[in-house]
């Protein structure tokens, strides 16, 4: 073969990897959080009296569901600045995860809530509970269990594609591996690790999220 | 100096939604053949290739989109094939497309009952011809609503490749927002060709899924 | 002295009156059963009186505290009654005792040591003392609507609805529940039911209440009206149940 | 399959000649080496140059539009056969790459708004400054500058110019013409000169062991040195005679 | 001449032994009934016999068409025997005729027009003719039953297994199903049936089977089996179900 591999190169920017995983990590944590507290408070509000409110969500929802995530990132971090609103790449960065996750999760846990049987919301009432107590202590939890599936996989969709961030110079995994490769010349070796680490990355988080699920959501229902 | 008008700006996205429509249509169809063999290897019953089409799945749904493009532009070269922009652009797109549709068809397979497979294997029918015959036409009819609602990511994942230089919605965005310094309304407008093109695709599976709902 | 009131209470779904006036009089610690053909409207009027349903005409009382058509907060009402369901609706991600304990917290906002010890209590009360950290899932049907029933009873309600809490249960489970029942009534709680147990009706019940159509068309002692219905509905409607 | 590569790759030149095209890797986000107009095509001072190989090796030009981190994987990758993308040589990229004759004049500058305040590399601390993914000015601002200044690096010209206008960074660091033209396009946010960086003239890339069509190419730009064809590019793109050192 | 000849075969889910080696003969045109408790492998062994399960050890032999446990393709050995379900699987897709089409077409390789013919004639003997367009969820289960066995013959095999084909049944409709069962007996056609319709069994079967735990441990004429049973497992079986 006329190309002869050297992923020993890959070696002396082994930080600079290092340092896009970690980006990464950090970018999916912090939007994973806020996007999922989002999708859950889009989720009440799509379910509660106003209809404004019902109607500001669905919108929200339909419009990001319907663009991709690199005209998201554009435009928060290219666009908004013509309005005043300025800020750095990371939190351009997180800023359009959270969006993003957001509407996604928003939709996810809505069909959670919709399963919900209309027994248990009696129940709670007739204890005299109020419609936002019912959400947060009856309907929530088990919700959550029901679509948390789902909501895994959203987040690693959120994760992968997060790579386009680079493209915003927020300085995660596919970043470093463009960085490299504009300073070694070695792009196979350069996407080749880098793709492998993301692979790694999103077992690990499948894992972790599985894991995670078991422990907040496991309670009861399973043991059916 | 040049002067883009609003007009320039808009008609320039137009010409160039065309390219995001072509790419789309290809890797959705290019996808859709793709997922439909991997499918087809996924529920064999030969656990090697079982196996291998899962390990395909994992790999495509378990890597960026964007990674997949560089190295299918970038590194296959390297290794002696050649790609242009549009053919790494359709082939990673078409490996995405069919690791996800094949993931979602093989939920419809599944949801074909059990007892239709034992039928007609007591009928002497082969894999492939009870596959033919009996659970696809039975799982397509469920699968169309999910299938329709995956076609709005891979309008999206086409916005992707504008990053190898393929000249689609997002790329001509990015080149007119730097000659005209307005990306608040470039990225808007080009948000808002996304929106005309993936909405209607959104809304005709929910329909379609009504309608299947009611139909049961 | 009346504890539950009712008077010219409506309430229709749709184009369909389902409660076309309904009127009735509960005093403190006697046992009413309500009986009647499906879809009578036994479930909605019950419902009506904590609120589940919106009424469209007419007054709830309950302990003093009124309720009309109008209102938007029905929590104070809710206090004053507590419901168990057919389904018994437990929360499934709860322990039993947590579902006990939960509305005490949120509503009560009573501090955890009385939580739970009035969580203890309550569930003792029912005979399932010892089933505190056991989830719905791990408990037959029985000891559901008994949980159900503990979790009602930790509020401290004025008043206990029951609709039809034993249908949802095997036979071998209903008496243990009834026997709940049986017990509470005992005690002096002031219980409205639903029931197709006619026998329990006629042991338990001080007053008997038959409805029809939307309306309440016969009550009194159970005795009185089972063995003397001065409506033909009644007498075919005991006629019919008799005859299972 | 290697040796096919081999072929293709030592006889960039007898392809050019046999096929009549000429592949050009050109910058679409580099005003004034390379932009795109209202139609969306590119022009500038890198696309004239083009054309002007094409004409003499009497092929047609294919231009292939690149950004500034991606364009050595497109000449390695043998996507195209040369760079005529603004491209400045250094150490690194010489060791995949060879470089022709240099063509035009570039000097690396950092440039910003009035209102921000630098004069030299030390006045960087604590600034942020946009500059392009894998450019002659990434490099050489990196060998520069402290920890403490905040280099934020973009996959395109596009996006630091884009960077840069929105405010997203104080500073550029760009080429001295490519800010000119910024200029003339009247922008927003204005990047004056704030101070030089190196003189990186730039040369035009081809794939390791072409001897022959390095040959023609230098043959080629050095007659447009001396029979003006080159300066009258440089007059209309960069509005400045041809340095007499180039 | 014995038609089906099964020896030794033995079968296990995981570390469970469903199938203890079990050995029987079926001659032409003889109508078996197999009969024995939920659980004791009935349908393990039907099911075992047109090869829907692998078993571990024994041989299978239909016709002169032998099957191992190492046998990769059952092609030839399921164009040998047809198969009837409790629950029918008729390809909804498809309607009645084309049901019955399908694996003629597809299997066989017939011609369109003969093709057709032999689903009509297969219907017809089902009585079912003027059904041949009717789509699945338009025939009652009796009805779709019927297709299911026109489907099966008209594949033309030396022997049909029915699965307790009317279990799933309303009672009205067992008897339009168990006579076609009946009418293919006096055809002469080789049946084994798994049934718990005891006097159907008794009337039309030749010779009775029963298993218990896996085994065949009784076997012979039905009146014999049923009116001297020699094992207490056959006593109590027989017992219990006429008691029902
Ligand atoms: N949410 C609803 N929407 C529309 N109609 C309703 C609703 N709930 C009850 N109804 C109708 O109101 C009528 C009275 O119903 P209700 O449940 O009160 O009867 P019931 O006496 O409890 O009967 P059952 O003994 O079957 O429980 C019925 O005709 C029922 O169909
Ligand atoms: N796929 C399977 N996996 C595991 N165990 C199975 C499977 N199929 C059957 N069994 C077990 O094998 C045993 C025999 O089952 P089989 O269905 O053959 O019994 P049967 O005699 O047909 O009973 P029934 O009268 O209830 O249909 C049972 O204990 C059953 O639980
Ligand atoms: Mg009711
Ligand atoms: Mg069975």
């Amino acid at each position: 073969m006329a190309y002869r591999f050297d992923f020993t190169s890959l070696w002396d920017y082994a930080p600079v990897l290092v340092h896009g995983v970690a980006t990464t990590v950090g970018l999916t944590v912090a939007g994973t959080v806020l996007g999922v507290g989002i999708g859950i408070a889009g989720a009440a509000a799509r379910n509660s009296a106003s209809r404004p409110l019902r109607l500001a969500v669905g919108a929200y929802v339909e419009l990001i569901r319907n663009t991709p995530f690199l005209v998201q990132l554009f435009f928060i971090f290219f666009g908004l600045p013509s309005l005043g609103i300025r800020m750095p790449e990371w939190a351009a960065a997180v800023l359009a995860m959270v969006v993003n996750l957001g509407a996604y999760s928003t939709e996810i846990i809505r069909a959670g809530i919709d399963a919900t049987p209309k027994g248990q919301v009696e129940a709670g009432a007739s204890l005299g509970m109020t419609g936002p107590q019912i959400f947060r202590y009856i309907i929530l939890g088990p919700a959550m269990g029901k679509i948390w599936p789902a909501l895994s996989s959203q987040i690693v969709i959120v994760m992968l594609g997060s790579s386009v961030c680079s493209q915003i110079a927020a300085e995660e995994l596919s970043f470093a591996a463009n960085f490299i490769q504009s300073r070694n010349f070695r792009p196979f070796e350069v996407y080749f690790a880098a793709t492998a680490l993301y692979l790694a990355l999103a077992v690990l988080t499948r894992w972790i999220l599985a894991r995670l699920g078991d422990r907040l959501f496991l309670k009861g229902a399973a043991r059916a | 100096m040049l002067e883009f008008s609003f007009w320039d700006i808009l008609s320039n996205l137009l010409l160039a939604a065309r390219w995001t429509v072509l790419l789309s249509v290809i890797a959705f169809v290019a996808g859709g053949l793709a997922g439909l063999l991997v499918l087809m290897a996924r529920v064999a019953p030969v656990p090697p290739l079982q196996r291998l089409a899962k390990l395909y799945i994992e790999l495509f749904q378990g890597t960026p989109l964007l990674m997949q493009l560089f190295i299918v532009f970038f590194a296959l070269p390297l290794v002696g094939i050649e790609t242009s922009p549009w053919t790494a652009a359709a082939l990673a797109l078409t490996l995405f497309t069919s690791a996800y549709l094949a993931e979602i068809w093989r939920g419809c397979v599944e949801a074909v009952p059990k007892g239709q497979w034992e039928a007609s294997a007591s009928l002497a029918m082969g894999f492939s011809e009870q596959m033919r015959w009996v659970v696809l036409p039975q799982a397509l009819r469920i699968a169309v609503p999910p299938t329709v609602g995956f076609s709005v990511q891979v309008v999206k994942g086409t916005a992707v490749t504008s990053i190898i230089g393929f000249v689609e919605i997002t790329k001509a965005g990015t080149m007119i927002t730097n000659a005209t310094f307005q990306p608040f309304l470039v990225y808007g407008l080009v948000g808002l060709l996304y929106f005309a093109l993936c909405y209607p695709l959104s809304l005709s599976a929910k329909a379609l899924e009504r309608k299947l709902n009611v139909a049961r | 002295m009346s504890l539950v009131k009712l008077s010219g209470i409506r309430k229709s779904f749709g184009s369909v009156e389902v409660l076309k006036g309904v009127d009735m009089t509960v005093r403190e610690g006697e046992v009413v059963a309500m009986i009647g053909r499906s879809g009578s409207g036994k479930s909605t009027l019950l419902r009506s009186v904590n609120g589940l349903e919106r009424i469209d005409a007419g007054v709830i009382e309950v302990d003093g505290e009124c309720v009309d058509p109008g209102q938007i907060d029905l929590r104070a009402l809710r206090l004053k009654v507590g419901m168990v369901f057919q389904q018994f609706n437990l929360f499934p991600h709860l322990s039993a005792g947590e579902n006990v304990m939960l509305a005490l917290k949120v509503v009560k906002r009573m501090g955890k040591a009385d939580t739970r010890a009035a969580a203890e209590q309550a569930l003792a009360r029912v005979g399932l003392g010892h089933k505190f950290d056991a989830y719905p899932s791990q408990l037959s049907g029985g000891q559901q609507q008994r949980v159900a029933i503990a979790r009602s009873l930790a509020m401290q309600p004025k008043v206990l609805l029951c609709d039809e809490i034993t249908s949802a249960l095997d036979p071998e489970l209903v008496n243990e529940v009834l026997s709940v029942v049986r017990k509470l009534a005992e005690e002096g709680m002031t219980l409205i039911l639903v029931t197709h147990e006619m026998r329990f009706a006629r042991e338990v019940c001080d007053q008997l209440v038959f409805m029809h159509g939307g309306r309440i068309i016969e009550q009194g002692p159970p005795v009185a009206l089972f063995d003397r219905p001065s409506t033909p509905e009644l007498a075919q409607f005991v006629g019919m149940v008799e005859a299972r | 399959n290697g040796g096919l590569m081999a072929t293709a790759h030592a006889d960039a030149l007898e392809r050019i000649t046999k096929d009549k095209v000429l592949r050009v890797a050109v910058p679409q986000d580099f005003p004034p080496f390379g932009s795109v107009g209202t139609d969306m095509k590119p022009v500038g001072y890198d696309i004239d140059t083009a054309a002007l190989l094409a004409k003499e090796m009497g092929a047609k030009v294919e231009l292939v539009p690149v950004t500034s981190a991606n364009r050595v994987p497109y000449l390695t990758t043998g996507k195209v056969d040369l760079i005529i993308s603004s491209l400045g040589k250094n150490a690194e990229r010489e060791k995949v790459i060879d470089f022709s004759v240099a063509y035009a004049p570039f000097f690396n500058g950092v440039f910003g708004p009035d209102s921000v305040k630098a004069e030299t590399v030390a006045d960087l601390d604590g600034k942020t400054v946009g500059v392009t993914r894998g450019s002659v000015e990434d490099i050489e601002l990196s060998k520069l500058v402290s920890d403490k200044v905040n280099v934020r690096r973009y996959e395109d010209n596009n996006g630091t110019i884009s960077a840069f206008l929105s405010g997203q960074v104080e500073l550029v660091a760009t080429g001295n013409v490519v800010a000119a033209a910024i200029m003339e396009r009247k922008p927003p946010r204005l990047p004056n000169l704030k101070f030089l960086v190196k003189n990186s003239p730039c040369f035009i890339g081809l794939g390791k062991d072409e001897g022959p069509l390095l040959e023609k190419v230098n043959a080629i730009l050095t007659k447009a040195k001396t029979d003006g064809s080159l300066a009258a590019i440089a007059e209309k793109w960069l509005h400045a005679p041809l340095p007499k050192d180039l």
